[in-house]
């Protein structure tokens, strides 16, 4: 029993709450946000220092016992996201600060942030499935409320599109989980590893997973992402950072958890499909982002190829695989956030998306451009960046499993996606420079902070990779060897 | 009983899906309704019906049907409803803002 | 971190102080004077090294970054890393030197500049001393990066852009290529160590990954090296400023990829595929390379084929004398040794005769205003001393005596006319062809050299065409020039000299078994009688003489040439072609129509669903277990499928929530036969609620009658959704037939059956839902609050009001 | 014997109940679907009755109870709504 | 012994009295020509039949199993009083939304009144 | 147009909204042992609430019932989170709940159980949110 694995949950809730009830003081709502991602920052941080010590720590919700209860779990992988998402979100918000807007503020902006990160933190930690559907409602009614918060006429319009596939989305989660539950009879998912693992991974249990991994392609956008372009594209920058960084990333999450836990005895099929989906994945999204000359919609397509890149780790189902993964899962928190930060400032200051009617931003932002620059380097794997040790692990984990095919269209869509990020490098900063300063739209002041300090993590991401390693090593071994987990939240009441 | 209502529940996701498919923005909230009838009507159908008494202590019954999917669905009409809510307020913001209840109006591709 | 390190990674350091310096100094003191200082530095530095390295020791210094993973900065000095770094250095010392000069410290953004040229010092240095091969990609991807930047200096400029971008694509694709090769290298031997991969070599020929492997290593090699087919970034590099070409195409980035074949030698070398691949490759690459100089109009243009082809031709060098390794030790080992020992040497070489090219060239286009042959001529009188430069670099190109590229390729000749005798990996078909190839190719490279130096220095003086008066450089930009003019002499005289110190150790660290068993026969020599090479060259210098003076008789055969099967207009058109077929793809399916998206979606649900059920067999029917059926609820049944279709067909909208409210109401009623009161209750609540809000919903919609007759034209009937909601029901209803014949386990609901004595509580799903998984009631009302906010905002915050 | 005679009475109740499901097809006014619905909901009480008695349970009487309730709300609604093309005025609109 | 036996058949037949009448006004529901009229079987006897069968539910319960639900007590009383007001309703309102009379109608007072209000308005 | 006459409608919504109310809370108590608990009790509330909308009119009963919603539906969560939080004060996993069985003056024998507590956050929030929306998209014209 630890409580402090609930507190990625309460604190941001409850702040967001508090919010609700003071609703005009804007102040208290910024400095609340900030507290609240430290916070749960800071609990991430010492749930990594007590899972490296004493091993997964799990929470027997009002303490009935697993898995009758529901349990909280955090093991390595949790507690590396749980931190990620409290980093990311806070430049996300603190950059919100100058560029919301005092209506969206006033409109239960940060409120309804906070609302997210609990929900994306809810999926991190919950151990049982139906929580985790929960969970992923609470994510995903923020998410609407985000992506429609100012009415403007194209997020109506696309948001439509969002709230409807993951409506859809919601319902086969739930038929999902009515048929595991017949055949099963059980939730937790630990116990569920367990029951699963004693009858053998039949035929239709593999079908089972294959709703689930239907459910969660669609949340992570894995081969069914059509939705993800138009919805990423429409709400504000602050928003669409936050999104790009967390949302995926949850349903990647939640694969990872069904696919090493639950359903990991048949790898040359389920994981297989898996690697096929990422494979397409990173195919459609690559040629999504060398198609255009609009911003948002390269770099929207962009996140795309990502969650096909950290897929194919899991789909390698190798130490080596899963590793980069893990890296490449963190980095890509990071850099999506960063880079549609950065997107939007450029955006912002050149007040169209279009790559042809911007030209050689640089001459006046060069510290912009420069950022943007190692963004563009980070996100296709550019060594020493954030993203390059994952690169490496990845492939040489499909290598291992023998996919080649999967590892060489990962690298391929990396330079497809080093292409299409440095043609708006070269179209925005670079060339003749067609912009005065007066006839900015937009400014880069007071938004440069969050920036540069997302940028200082990818290169410490980077260079630092060796003080992650013992945890990342952990959270891997956590991964391949289900008993651990099941050990954690089962204890000794296993049936 | 299961497999009747198995066959119930697939007919009511095929009008769901029909009425999902089609151009009108109410009619696709409509069928979304009719598929959370389904999926609500599946979990109990999984969670085996009739197998006893309702699920409360003190009635007399000696045997209960199984409640875990009674709380699950509870929360997931719940759930439903509040997306629910939040679709049809969305749909008809957006046929006055947008001008249309037709989705094949709705592509965006026109204005960028 | 030690000294060595400290060396390696100042460049980079530095550069970080530059911009600050350009601040504070640059109206005074031209920045590049502070840049100057380090690679002088590190030359000195790397000059210490030379007596422990020529008497065959190595230094070795190890930096952890990320041991965990085995990933080291494990940097490693032998013969063929200090030849390089020395390279490195010392030309990029003279390149500075020179752009003190050449770069104007008003108009120019020097902090840019020297940064961009710092990293990329740094990155080749990192790239020749390390021994781990992940940290050697770190550093080849930064070369690739920062000559990315390099050549884009220019960045308002269209082309500078175009080149930068190509010379990213084609070195990045190929970085991409040799990091799967080292990644494969890495799975045979278990070590990222090049080292250790030398004492695993017979593994790693054994292994099934080792062609793959050395293919994609090539590829790497073959992109930084522009050897063909990909040398078609270098002649657009060429837009960056002239320095930066002078180094980046003389000493450095184009021989990374020569240093990662001589390095990966011993590991691949012996094997006829590495042989025929290194060695083809190169010789095509030179023949390509000099054929095409001819045809250059522009002085950088032509120097960047001649590029191609020298490197080619070093290529091919060390591809012949991988066949070394075949031998192991003894006379014919020694004599493809020889190859290698001409490969470096001629890159030496290389690096001194073209950096002075280069800088000519650069003189001359900064003088005069063009770099275009055809404006140019006549300046021999006007430049003396570049003209002399000019003269001793292009001749040493064209290998006339007495100047050091003259050495280097007869021992070419040499080679080439070897390795037709041999008769392993199968030389006896082909093996007739490297030295035509290689002969037609030294007149082609003649013919050019005469072109570089005469078309521009003789003939007549067009001042009218110039855009500038053309005079003699300063003699700051002189220096280097000079310097560079001066080795081609002084090596063509003492050869030994940098033969004893540098040649030997690193061809033993390409040929590390030969460096143990045998004593190297390495003597240059100037003359070495009459054989087959020197008349080789006497026939290459007549052939050569005759051509250049015919050159206008026979030039129109280029012209027959196709421009549309050109190797740029085919990485042009397959770019264009990429981006607007990925373009029409994704727009043909991304259609922005949300009928689509869900068509997809249910389409790949029946598809991986129902496909999953029938490929694994399990669909199954057992209806032993299941519960009674009464007539009453069948007969509900049959109301409530047709309160759904009523929905469905549905003409009016408030018809169809009538239904929809009815159809509510019998599902709660089925919920009271299947004895969950509490779920009826709120079935009953939302379903009115929902209703409600669907009533209120619609005073906003389109009026009721007018839809009425909207619709009275008809729901269209479309038959692919029919069959896509029909699949989607069945396989919904084939998954839970199967599902609930196959209940493999008993529920865990028993145990809330004790919920009075636990939980106090005697209604057990409300037990479940506020104590058991209280979590989930918690949330959900959280959902609600959410979800109540949420209408709130959407109706209340409209800035499309605004927009319009 | 009482399960008979509730049997009977069952019988008919789902004939009424599939009778009021005919006039929500047939309509032909909206009224009558409306009315059809409020029938609905009334029989539906009836039934749930029955059932109780069926199952010896009490458990479903609030259900009926509120079955009742919110029938009466719905169909006020949609009289509502049919009247006045409103369902909750708002004083500015007086 | 007896009284339960004799209980479960006065309850029985109440509520078969009760479904029965329920079962006429379905009749009636299907068979007479408009709305209005269809409102008037629809209400009075689908009440009445519900309500027999709730008092033969209450019987059955009190006796039988000797629980008294003020809850069904409830049910009766409200259906009682909100069953007139749903059909009142839904007839002003399908008159409002110009439901037309069925052919055999043979007077509608209400439009002489609602003819005259709404000349009165369009003075106003 | 002229406001039709509305007194039938109205006299029963009296009688029936106090039926309502009155049943609400009945459900809402009930919960723990019998069907109903603070997400029907609070949704029946909110059903009695809507009765009278649709009898009245939004501002009359807004005037009756001066609360801003949707501080009443963060306050209910709020109430819920926070029954949750006690237990952690006892070094109780979260969301423990307690109860136990006391002697008082009037009621005899009466089961207390925080779980009573929660459930009263929850009938909030839901009333809350029902009459947030209810309210929000009847105000916009």
């Amino acid at each position: 029993m630890n409580n402090i694995v609930i507190l990625p949950i309460i604190i941001p809730m409850i702040l967001g709450l508090i919010m609700v009830i003071f609703r005009r003081r804007i102040m208290l709502h910024r400095v609340l946000s900030i507290l609240s991602m430290t916070g749960t920052g800071g609990a991430a941080a010492y749930l990594i220092y007590q899972v490296k010590h004493e091993g997964i720590q799990t929470l027997q919700l009002g303490g009935w016992e697993a898995p009758f209860g529901v349990s909280m779990v955090v093991d390595m992988l949790s507690a590396l996201l749980l931190i990620t998402t409290s980093i990311v979100a806070l430049f996300c918000v603190i950059y919100a600060f100058k560029s919301i807007g005092r209506e969206r503020e006033e409109h239960y902006f940060y409120p309804l942030f906070l609302f997210l990160i609990t929900g994306v933190n809810g999926s991190f930690i919950t151990g049982d499935v139906f929580n985790l559907f929960v969970c992923f409602e609470v994510m995903l009614i923020s998410s609407y409320a985000l992506i429609t918060l100012g009415g403007k006429s194209i997020q109506l319009r696309e948001s439509i599109k969002y709230v409807l596939v993951n409506i859809i989305a919601s319902f086969l989660f739930l038929i999902a989980i009515a048929y595991l539950y017949a055949v099963t009879g059980t939730l937790n998912m630990a116990h569920l590893s367990e029951r699963v693992a004693e009858v053998g991974q039949g035929g239709l249990m593999t079908a089972v997973a294959i709703i689930f991994l239907f459910v969660f392609s669609l949340k992570a956008g894995l081969f069914l992402f059509f939705w993800l372009p138009g919805s990423y594209s429409a709400p504000p920058t602050a928003v669409a950072a936050v999104f790009a960084a967390l949302l995926t990333k949850v349903g990647i999450y939640a694969i990872y958890r069904f696919f090493t836990l639950v359903f990991y005895h048949e790898p040359q099929v389920t994981h297989l499909i898996i690697g096929i989906m990422a494979a397409v994945t990173m195919v459609l999204g690559a040629m999504g982002a060398i198609a255009y000359k609009d911003i948002k919609k390269i770099l929207t397509y962009n996140v795309v190829v990502g969650v096909g890149f950290i897929l194919a780790g899991l789909a390698s189902f190798t130490d080596a695989g899963m590793t980069g993964s893990i890296y490449y899962l963190m980095h890509d928190m990071v850099i999506k956030a960063l880079i549609f930060i950065i997107g939007g400032v450029i955006i912002a200051i050149a007040g169209t998306s279009n790559l042809d009617d911007m030209s050689g931003l640089i001459q006046t932002h060069p510290y912009l451009g420069w950022m943007f620059f190692i963004t563009a380097l980070s996100i296709s794997g550019i060594p020493p960046l954030s993203g390059f040790i994952g690169k490496v692990y990845i492939t040489e984990g499909t290598f291992t499993s023998g996919y080649y095919w999967l590892g060489a269209i990962g690298l391929i869509t990396s330079l497809m996606v080093l292409f299409s990020v440095m043609k708006i490098f070269m179209n925005s900063f670079w060339g003749e420079t067609i912009l005065s300063e007066e006839m900015e739209k937009g400014t880069t002041r007071g938004v440069m902070f969050p920036i540069v300090a997302l940028v200082m993590l990818t290169i410490g991401l980077g260079l630092g990779a060796e003080l992650l390693h013992d945890y990342v090593e952990i959270a891997v071994e956590g991964l391949m060897n289900p008993s651990l987990y099941i050990e954690a939240v089962l204890g000794g009441n296993a049936q | 009983m299961e497999s009747l209502m198995s066959i119930l529940i697939g007919v009511f996701f095929a009008i769901g899906t029909y009425l999902i498919l089609t151009k009108s923005l109410l009619r696709i909230i409509l069928g979304t309704s009719i598929i959370s009838h389904g999926v609500h009507l599946l979990i109990i159908t999984m969670g085996g019906v009739k197998a006893g008494g309702p699920p409360l202590l003190g009635l007399g019954s000696t045997s209960f049907t199984d409640a875990l999917p009674q709380a699950l669905i509870l929360t997931a009409i719940v759930i439903n409803f509040a997306t629910t809510a939040i679709f049809l307020v969305l749909s008809y913001r957006s046929y006055k803002v947008l001008g249309t209840d037709d989705t094949a109006q709705m592509r965006g591709n026109e204005d960028e | 971190m030690s000294l060595l390190h400290i060396m390696i990674l100042i460049p980079f350091i530095f550069a970080i102080f530059v911009p600050l310096l350009y601040k504070l100094f640059n109206s005074r003191i031209h920045t590049g004077w502070f840049v100057l200082i380090i690679p002088v530095v590190i030359f000195i530095y790397l000059l210490r090294f030379i007596p422990g390295i020529s008497s065959g020791e190595a230094a070795y210094q190890s930096l952890n970054w990320i041991p965990s993973f085995g990933i080291n900065f494990d940097a490693y000095v032998d013969g063929l890393g200090l030849v390089f770094g020395l390279l490195i250095t010392g030309i990029g010392a003279l390149v500075i030197l020179y752009s003190i000069y050449y770069l104007s410290k008003e108009k120019e953004a020097l902090h840019n500049f020297y940064v961009y040229l710092l990293m990329f010092m740094g990155a080749m240095l990192g790239l020749v001393f390390s021994d781990n091969i992940l940290v050697l990609y770190v550093f080849w991807e930064l070369t690739s990066i920062s000559s990315f930047l390099l050549i884009a200096y220019w960045y308002q400029r269209e082309k500078s852009r175009y080149g930068a971008q190509k010379s990213m694509l084609i070195t990045i694709f190929g970085g991409l290529a040799m990091l799967s090769g080292f990644i494969m290298l890495s799975m045979m031997t278990d070590t990222y160590s090049i080292r250790e991969m030398f004492t695993q070599v017979d593994t790693i020929t054994g292994h099934s990954l080792f062609i793959p492997a050395m293919i994609l290593v090539l590829i790497g090699a073959f992109t930084k090296s522009a050897q063909f087919p990909f040398s078609i970034w270098l002649p657009d590099a060429m837009e960056a400023p002239t320095p930066i070409s002078a180094y980046l195409h003389s000493a450095t980035m184009v021989k990374a990829g020569i240093y990662l074949v001589a390095r990966f030698t011993p590991v691949f070398g012996g094997t006829s595929e590495w042989f025929w691949l290194v060695s083809g490759i190169g010789l095509i690459t030179l023949l390509y390379g000099s054929v095409n100089a001819v045809r250059q109009t522009d002085l950088k243009g032509l120097l960047a084929y001649s590029t191609i082809s020298q490197l080619g031709l070093i290529m091919s060098l060390l591809g012949i004398g991988s066949a070394a390794l075949y031998f192991g030790y003894g006379d014919e080992a020694d004599l493809y040794a020889a190859a290698i020992t001409a490969a470096i040497f001629h890159m030496i070489n290389h690096s001194t005769f073209k950096g002075a090219l280069f800088m000519v060239v650069g003189i001359v286009d900064h003088e005069t205003g063009t770099r275009d042959i055809r404006r140019l001529g006549g300046l021999m009188t006007i430049m003396p001393i570049t003209f002399t430069v000019a003269v001793i670099g292009a001749f040493s190109m064209a290998g006339l005596p007495p100047f050091n590229g003259f050495l280097s390729k007869e021992m070419f000749f040499a080679s080439v006319v070897d390795v037709s005798n041999l008769t392993e990996f199968n030389m006896d078909t082909f093996g007739i062809l490297f030295p035509i190839i290689a002969w037609v190719a030294s007149v082609f490279t003649f013919i050019y050299s005469m072109i570089l130096v005469f078309k521009t220095f003789r003939g007549k003086y067009k001042p009218e065409r110039l855009e500038k008066k053309a005079h003699e450089a300063p003699i700051g930009m002189l220096i280097s020039p000079i310097i560079l003019a001066s080795l081609v002499v002084i090596f063509f005289f003492f050869p030994n000299m940098i033969g004893d110190y540098l040649l030997k150790p690193s061809v033993a660290a390409v040929l590390p078994a030969i460096a143990e068993n045998s004593i190297m026969d390495m003597y240059i020599t100037p003359w070495h009688g009459w054989n087959t090479e020197l008349f080789m060259t006497i026939g290459v210098i007549a052939l050569g003489t005759l051509m250049y003076i015919s050159l206008r008789k026979w030039a129109g055969i280029y012209r027959m040439y196709p421009q549309s099967i050109t190797l740029n207009a085919i990485y042009n058109s397959a770019l264009d072609k990429a981006q607007s077929w990925s373009a029409s793809l994704t727009d043909k399916y991304m259609t922005g129509y949300i009928r689509d998206y869900i068509a997809y979606l249910f389409g790949f649900f029946i598809l991986f669903v129902g496909g999953t059920l029938i490929v694994t067999n399990s669909i199954s029917f057992d209806a032993s277990n299941n519960a009674p059926v009464n007539f009453y609820e069948i007969a509900l049944m049959v109301a409530m499928i047709v309160a759904a279709f009523t929905v469905l067909l549905a003409k009016s909208r408030l018809t169809a929530i009538i239904s929809l409210g009815v159809l509510g109401y019998l599902v709660s009623m089925f919920f009271v036969i299947f004895r969950a009161p509490d779920l009826a209750l709120t079935q009953l609540v939302v379903e009115t609620v929902t209703t409600a809000l669907f009533l209120l919903c619609f005073y906003h919609l389109p009026r009721f009658k007018e839809q009425v007759h909207k619709e009275k034209k008809g729901v269209p009937f479309k038959p692919l959704n029919l069959i896509i909601s029909i699949g989607v029901g069945v396989v919904v209803t084939l998954f839970a037939l199967s599902a609930n014949g196959t209940r493999l386990f008993e529920p865990i609901a028993g145990f809330y059956e004790d919920s009075y004595k636990l939980a106090g509580a005697k209604n057990i799903v409300n037990a479940i839902l506020v104590d058991f998984r209280g979590i989930d009631t918690m949330l959900e009302i959280f959902v609600l609050c959410i979800a109540a906010l949420s209408v709130y905002t959407l109706v209340k915050l409209g800035l499309s009001r605004r927009e319009k | 014997m009482i399960e008979t005679l509730l049997m009977i009475a069952l019988f008919f109740l789902v004939l009424s109940i599939l009778a009021a499901v005919y006039r929500l097809v047939k309509g032909p006014s909206i009224p009558d679907r409306v009315q059809a619905l409020d029938n609905i909901g009334v029989n539906l009480i009836a039934g749930i009755a029955i059932i109780s008695i069926f199952m010896r349970t009490s458990a479903f009487f609030s259900v009926m109870l509120l079955l009742g309730i919110l029938s009466f709300i719905g169909t006020i609604a949609f009289a509502r709504f049919l009247e006045r093309g409103v369902v909750i005025e708002s004083e500015r609109n007086k | 012994m007896s009284l339960s036996v004799t209980s479960e058949i006065v309850a029985g037949v109440l509520i078969l009295i009760g479904s029965i009448f329920s079962f006429l006004s379905a009749i009636g529901l299907i068979r007479l020509p408009d709305v209005y009229t269809r409102s008037h079987a629809a209400s009075k006897s689908s009440t009445i039949g519900v309500l027999f069968t709730l008092v033969g539910t209450l019987v059955f319960f009190v006796i039988h199993e000797g629980v008294f639900s003020i809850r069904l007590l409830l049910v009766i009383f409200f259906v009682f009083l909100t069953a007139p007001v749903s059909a009142h309703l839904i007839c002003r309102s399908a008159y409002r939304s110009d439901v037309p009379l069925a052919k055999s109608s043979v007077k509608d007072e209400l439009k002489e009144v609602l003819v005259g209000e709404n000349r009165e308005e369009g003075r106003q | 147009m002229k406001k039709p006459n509305d007194i039938i409608l109205r006299g029963v919504t009296k009688v029936a909204v106090v039926i309502i109310f009155t049943f609400a809370i009945n459900l809402f108590f009930a919960g723990h042992h019998n069907p109903g608990g603070g997400f029907i009790g609070g949704l029946a509330f909110a059903a009695a609430l809507t009765l009278m909308f649709l009898s009245y009119d939004v501002d009359s009963v807004r005037a009756n019932f001066p609360v801003d919603f949707k501080v009443l539906t963060a306050v209910g969560v709020l109430i819920a989170v926070l029954t949750g939080m006690g237990g952690v004060f006892f070094d109780l996993p979260f969301l423990t709940q307690a109860f136990d069985y006391f002697h008082l003056p009037i009621f005899g024998k009466t089961e207390l159980a925080t779980a009573v507590l929660f459930d009263i956050g929850v009938a909030l929030a839901v009333i809350g949110t029902a009459m947030v929306i209810i309210m929000t998209i009847s105000e916009d014209r």
